[in-house]
């Protein structure tokens, strides 16, 4: 041990010489775990994810109904077997997309037009929610015995090859594979298409207020550094902006160190598409069926998306296809300024400074939401600040006071335009399509405001015939469509179901246990930011005003099944009575009749006058 | 054998108590068959047998049903167990007529023929049949009369008696001497209704314990106090209570009771030997036995006589609490509340076997003899 | 009443039966005291009471004891139990010398005084009693013998028989009519050595429910059938069974059980009844009654006479797996096996009272009497 | 809604030009819950730690005996309440901080040399470990009845002002505080200052493989990056790195837009101070005893730290002085290159572009550990590459041979002076000053490695008196020396410590749950590279090489346990033993002469024959 004061010390400059500058995606390659890559089988899923949520909000923001296609390709790893080179590994030659509508095993491309009369009809390959989306335990992570570090252990340590390697580090992932996914959308100009997919924190959704899948610009690119990372391998994407435009392929590496796009191919394609993108990320990876698996994510995303088509080619080659339910695009949410609730004071400052507002006044209606003229003098006279002042006088106090002054007003919840829920009636033919039989109801809440951010609630419900009575119920998450299957236990979602008073609805509950019986739960959380508790957006943080609006959306489908579920125990009743007489009244004469031994006819006089004295009484 | 007393007052003859309990049974049918024909909603009534409506008051002597009467009106609801009722009482009416009997069991099965309205579950009947007996034991008829008997155990006796029972089959009188019994003792049948009684003895020794009541016969105890011994092999059956109620009333017996010094010996056997359960208060009036007194084993008895004890339990606490708080024979009585303050005091409680420590005779040689030597000093 | 059969062979007397126990008891002591004075730690040894050390052979007709012995040599390990063995032997000799006995609930009472060496728990000295009788049965001492007895109800009989009992003060000779008691019946004492018999009856019946047995001597069953009837109340206790079996052995009389048809009717009562416990083996050469076999209610019977039935619960139906597999006394008898089977098929059981279903007198007027017709068809 | 293909048809162009550069400050702003500012409660626990780790880190690296201070004030909110300017609220002013060391109520500020023999007195304010450090459920998220989301959402809760704003959106925190540490370090030199404090990602420990207890670069600035959104205030850094140099002054801000420092003031300053700093940053923020408070942190790091002296003034102006048990500085780690273990193909390919090495054999030995210039031939002639190939050459199939050849050679684990253990006897002696009277034991492991990060694990364990035996064991988490505080559920140190069979060490464990019983554990992860769940650094990610280093040192720690409570058990049978012979020897003679009737002398000489008898066996 060296003693202190000894000669370790160091002086200031010397340690000053070691600080760096650290990139973002340095930081992100390090951190990948905060981005959803925390093991083989949840980068897997992950990488679909983004890539589903990008084409899905492209595909909208265009105006465009979404069909999005979905290929996992197993591959040899060629450091280890195959020195041969490679380019693509299919889906860059016209034939391999261009699917045959006519093909049994094909995926269910028919045109647009033909859609519409078939959207009831099985479809050819394995339909969806064949039985399977809504098996109790699906999303349930607390139901299958397995938790999520239990998988990811299993999985990590499936992927060690052999004991040669033991103890000595985690081995690589056992196998490679090529994640496909290709939109009918408008397609990314060339030049966009190396920062989009090279460089993280790159987007258009950042810095709007609106709701949409993705938000920070930084899923897609995250899952092709990890493809990168993993396997060596440049993202590889095709797009074609429209038909009288050629397609372009791109293949872009992201430089680490500076988080920038490093573009290694660039040049025009052949394309049967006349419109849309391709993306291929090669990763190290690992397919597993089941719960929280692409198969189930991809199902769920078609629950709460039914205006979509989803077409999907799992790794043994078998297509599964989701026919879009609903042909009309959901309206599209629109960007809104931010509402004074919930500024803080850096925000502020930083609109401050930023503004073209020249005075306090416009400033306060231009710049913020739900401010009318007369909003801002409130405000301004709480703050003691002239509506005409110049914002470059703004400062100081005036600008501690203004900033105070908005939270003394009362405003108008934000406008909600900016929000695009599912709808109560989609909900209800989503959840009618599984369960034919059961009883539906579906609730979407007006629009609420958490931090100046608005959101809404839905929730959905099926309960009776065709689902299993035995366990918890089921408990479907969705934030902004997107399907939530990791975390269920943290999330504020599972948080709200909980805390409903289930038994009031003639539903059992154990204490502190999810509700029990024949009962699916679908909710869906929209809002133009949703508050995840991580960046891997897999659980809704518990923010009391989010948690309130579940519960009351929650409470609002359960007072429906209480009153569903006390009118089939009054009819019930009301058999079981009818039956009550016709069995016992005449054990009553019998045993009046052996008491005072009167004859059968007065036996069968008193049974008559015994039914109507209680067909009388039953009716009071 | 020396014959002292005869009984002093002959009961009803079996004939005349059934023709009470038909008439009853044809009574109640006959209202409820009235009230159909003016199209009414029928009811039966019986009074509650709940604890909260049960009263004590020690000139009496024991527990006694209050004023709660349970109304059962023949609705849509009560359809089922309004029949079962009906259909029990048929049946009771039924084996007076063949001067049969049934034990509840035996109810049970029998209601296997009643179709729909036939019990599921034993305790089913058993209720319907408590019913019954609580609203026929208004008019003084029990439930042995309504020809309903337990199968428990009755009890043995021992000692100076002579039972007059009469043979089932042939009704010829059968005396049965019960000194004439060797080691072993008489069996009381389930039903004493019927029994005729000659005695010479001064008191009835009941115990608690088999082994206690076996030790004491073997050394002829009864012979040497006259006495009859009688042991309850825990609480005592309907059969027994009602056997030590008719010699204690007609042969004008006092009854010293002999029971482990714990909470179970006073609450659960004691006081329900002597003033009957609250929660069967129904039938009190014909099974307790107000004349008995508590001869030991007194909390006083473990120091004076240096016992070994166990410590009490939580629920031998909670029983005394109980009994303390809520039982009206123990707070009715100030030197039972003292008894039980003083045993939850020490904590400890001790068994009748205990006084073995000082020896297999000490019981019988020493303990009673003492105890019997102040009988007034008995609890009440 | 009538004498028709004298007992065979007298049993031992009781002064010979009281010289070879304490004969035993001090040989082993001596054996104790020379190996201690030969410095060397001493061993006491038993039977192992383990089911493992228990083998059933037809020929022989009731479980016996194999050939493990547990030793229990003096270490400082085994100080205070051996230490409580030879007291519990120093207290059986002396009873014997004084004529007395105790229940082993007494003896836990005596053991109070040996200081250290006392029990904190009955069940410790229930232990030591029972390593202590296994350790004589072996030179043919019996508990009783060893003046411990059983604190539990004996068992009720009624029907055509004379105990000769003898007074237990003055030793004169004691004649019981049995069936001179009424409806009541005479309870069997819980040591029945001495007891000698006289009886014309042909077959003894064996109850398991106190209410059939009851239902059955109102009805003057055995006087039809000339028979002795004996309630068990459950399992049946050593007394009961150890009176069955003399009964049997010296009157010659063939036993026919009476149980309900379920897993504990046949394996708990009647197996244990026929050829003793797998857990006390050492003694089933007293207690058990060979000669035993079954009447009822079969399987086949709940067919036959269209019995009501409950459904069997998880634990019947491991009774009855553990009866197939583990007993070998229901392996050995492939009609046993078969019964087992057929019930477990049905998976319904069956109550004795059950045939009240059909009328309260069907026991004995039909039931009954259709079985004895044919004794050849009971389950051995 | 709009019909596909209708007017909302966008085109790739139009879509193209809202795409923007996301700043990684922007995003931290957005998701701050990430950095462990959920909620204010969280914030100041999260500053305060943020504070000492770089406090410490800074002192340990320059070799100085750390000494630090710290002090939380909370303040009136000037926008409500005060509208007068003010500037700094204490410290910058020489005579505040200079407390004298003769003041009963101030802080223990005794000079060294009189340290040492003050280790084991009691000091005049509260001291360390008062009976509360290891009181049972103080780090136990799961015992205090109040889960952390409840903790959270009842502070949030309880900063709402009044029914007024009901329903409104969240209110700001209450109350505002300002968090200064002050360290005897060397000192920042003043360019850097505003880089490290104004700017997330930057510092000097994310790029090299060393044990420290930052790692990102980005803890401080996200906090004072936090003080500045909550009250518009930079952060004051005070900083003097010698005695020749004047003290410099500086304000500085957060350019959330650029990640960019934004410096206010910068002035040299008299400061008593001949060296180290002091940080000053105001925040809104809620203060509050109890778990995972400021104090439980600070007692657990002075546990974790015996050579750390800190000094720590609450909101109510109370010092609490834990001093250090230790005068020597922990080894000192050393940076490490990587080890081949784990280097991941991305990786590899960039440190093959970057090396500074010429031909293939020099970049094996060079620029990894534990390659000697055997094993560098090895993996050549496994990846059938020539050492003298040269590096500019390496691509394509060749450098995936050769980083495929990297996992088939046998390797030593890397170095572990990068890791600097606590110690067996420091550990010990932590305990110790707890617990005098219990049994102690400590283990530190050999380190190991996972994904070509070395660690290193230790755990310590306190049984017996003096420690409550009621409900489950106190486990202690810490990570490179902090505590961890929230999170104990998700962590693999709890996770261990389930896993190992406790009754086989005569420990109580009900099936699933923690042993209970009076026990304490103190479990420390060091690693070059702690891999947490999330990067507010709460909980240790459950890697399978790790599980198994805490499941070996706990269970070492165990069965040292298992002796122990087998041997007090052994000593009790003894004891018992000897008793038997005297009071059941007599009782055997006793009952010889109550059976044989032989006379009282005989007894006696059978009562000694047998003591010898049994005293002989019992020998045996």
């Amino acid at each position: 041990m060296t003693s202190a004061g000894g000669s370790r010390r160091r002086s200031a400059e010397e340690l000053a010489a070691k600080q760096r500058d650290i990139s973002v995606s340095e930081f992100f390659e390090k951190n990948r775990h905060l981005l959803g890559f925390d093991n083989p089988l949840k980068a897997l899923l992950t990488t679909v994810k983004e890539g589903v949520d990008n084409a899905l909000d492209a595909c909208e923001e265009a105006g465009i109904l979404p069909e999005v296609t979905i290929e996992i390709t197993r591959v040899v790893d060629l450091a280890e077997f195959d020195a041969q080179p490679r380019t693509g590994v299919d889906g860059f030659t016209g034939e391999a997309v261009d699917v045959d509508p006519g093909s049994d095993a094909g995926p269910d491309a028919a045109p647009e037009s033909g859609v519409g009369s078939n959207g009831n009809e099985a479809s050819p390959a394995r339909q969806a929610g064949a039985g399977g989306l809504f098996q109790r335990g699906l999303f349930d992570a607390d139901d299958d015995g397995e938790t999520e570090e239990e998988e990811a252990e299993r999985v990590v340590a499936s992927s060690k090859p052999g004991s040669k390697r033991k103890g000595r580090g985690i081995a690589a992932p056992p196998e490679s594979y090529v994640i496909a996914i290709e939109d009918n959308g408008p397609g990314i100009v060339v030049e966009q298409v190396a920062k989009i997919f090279g460089k993280l924190l790159y987007g258009s959704k950042f810095h709007r207020l609106r709701q949409s899948r993705g938000q920070q610009g930084i899923g897609i690119s995250a899952a092709g550094m990890y493809g990168q990372q993993t396997t060596g391998r440049p993202v590889r994407v095709l797009s074609r902006t429209g038909p009288k435009r050629p397609a372009q392929y791109v293949e872009v590496a992201l430089d680490v160190q500076r988080n920038k796009p490093d573009v290694k191919v660039q040049e025009e394609r052949e394309w049967v598409r006349e419109r849309g993108t391709r993306v291929e990320i090669e990763l190290k990876a690992k397919y597993q069926r089941g719960q929280r698996s692409v198969d189930t994510y991809l199902r769920a995303t078609a629950v709460a998306n039914p205006h979509v088509t989803l077409r999907y080619r799992d790794p043994d080659g078998v297509w599964t296809v989701y026919r879009r339910a609903s042909q009309t695009l959901p309206d599209e949410p629109r960007e809104v300024q931010p509402h004074p609730d919930g500024v803080e004071l850096g925000t502020f400052k930083r609109m401050v400074e930023t503004t073209v507002a020249k005075k306090v006044g416009a400033f306060l209606q231009n710049d913020f939401c739900r401010v009318s003229r007369t909003k801002a003098e409130e405000i301004c006279s709480h703050a003691d600040v002239n509506m005409a002042t110049w914002m470059a006088r703004v400062e100081g106090d005036s600008l501690n006071q203004l900033h105070a002054a908005l939270r003394k007003v009362k405003l108008m919840n934000p406008p909600t335009d900016c929000i695009s829920p599912i709808g109560e009636d989609l909900l209800i033919e989503s959840l009618a399509r599984e369960y034919p039989n059961a009883f539906l109801k579906a609730v979407t809440r007006p629009p609420s405001v958490y931090s100046g951010n608005p959101f809404q609630v839905e929730v959905a419900l099926a309960y009776g015939k065709g689902i299993t009575a035995e366990g918890s119920a089921t408990v479907l998450r969705f934030a902004n469509r997107v399907p939530l299957l990791y975390q269920q236990g943290a999330c504020a979602i599972s948080k709200s179901v909980l805390s409903v008073p289930w038994r009031g609805y003639g539903i059992d509950q154990s204490r502190g246990a999810p509700p029990s019986g024949p009962l699916v739960l679908v909710v869906h959380l929209a809002s133009v930011w949703v508050p995840f508790t991580s960046e891997s957006k897999e659980a809704v943080a518990h923010i009391p005003e989010i948690l309130k609006e579940l519960r009351l959306a929650i409470m609002d489908c359960g007072r429906a099944l209480g009153r569903h579920v006390k009118a089939q125990k009054r009819q019930a009743d009301a058999l079981r009575k009818r039956d009550y007489i016709a069995r016992y009244i005449p054990k009553i004469s019998e045993a009046l009749q052996g008491i005072l031994e009167f004859d059968d006819a007065e036996r069968d006089r008193t049974t008559t006058v015994l039914g109507e004295v209680l067909d009388r009484s039953r009716k009071l | 054998m020396t014959r002292r007393k005869k009984r002093r007052a002959p009961p009803p003859s079996r004939a005349e108590l059934d023709g009470i309990a038909i008439e009853q049974i044809e009574s109640v049918a006959r209202t409820v068959h009235r009230t159909v024909k003016a199209y009414d909603n029928p009811t039966l009534s019986f009074p509650q047998r709940s604890l909260s409506n049960v009263t004590y008051d020690p000139r009496v002597g024991y527990f006694e049903l209050g004023d709660g009467i349970s109304e059962r009106t023949l609705t849509v609801n009560t359809a089922k167990s309004f029949a079962q009722m009906l259909l029990m009482m048929q049946f009771s009416r039924s084996m007076i007529r063949i001067d049969d009997y049934s034990t509840k069991r035996d109810a049970y099965y029998v209601s296997k023929n009643w179709g729909d309205a036939r019990f599921v579950e034993q305790p089913e009947s058993d209720t319907v049949i408590d019913d019954i007996e609580a609203m026929f034991a208004r008019y003084g008829v029990t439930r042995e009369q309504l020809r309903f008997v337990a199968d428990a155990h009755g009890g043995s006796v021992a000692g100076q008696l002579v039972v007059i029972d009469r043979d089932p089959v042939t009704g010829a009188d059968v005396f049965i001497d019960v000194t004439a019994l060797g080691s072993g003792s008489w069996t009381i049948p389930t039903d004493v209704e019927g029994l005729r009684f000659e005695t010479s003895a001064k008191f009835v020794l009941v115990i608690e314990t088999q082994g206690v009541f076996e030790r004491l016969n073997r050394a002829r105890f009864w012979k040497q106090h006259n006495c009859i011994q009688i042991a309850m092999a825990g609480v005592p059956s309907r059969a027994c209570r009602r056997f030590v109620r008719r010699l204690s009333d007609e042969m004008s017996l006092p009854v010293y009771v002999f029971t482990d010094c714990d909470p179970y010996g006073f609450a659960n056997i004691y006081r329900t030997f002597k003033v009957g359960s609250g929660n069967a208060a129904h039938m009190n009036r014909f099974f307790s036995v107000p004349g008995a007194s508590f001869l030991g084993v007194t909390p006083q008895d473990i120091i004076d006589y240096k016992l070994p004890t166990h410590p009490m339990g939580e629920v031998d606490f909670k029983r005394s609490r109980d009994a303390l708080k809520n039982d009206p024979f123990f707070s009715s009585h100030r030197r039972w509340t003292k008894a039980f303050k003083q045993l939850v005091a020490g904590g400890q409680r001790a068994e009748q076997q205990a006084f073995a420590a000082h020896g297999l005779d000490y019981v019988y040689t020493t303990y009673l003899p003492q105890k019997l030597a102040d009988v007034k000093a008995f609890l009440p």
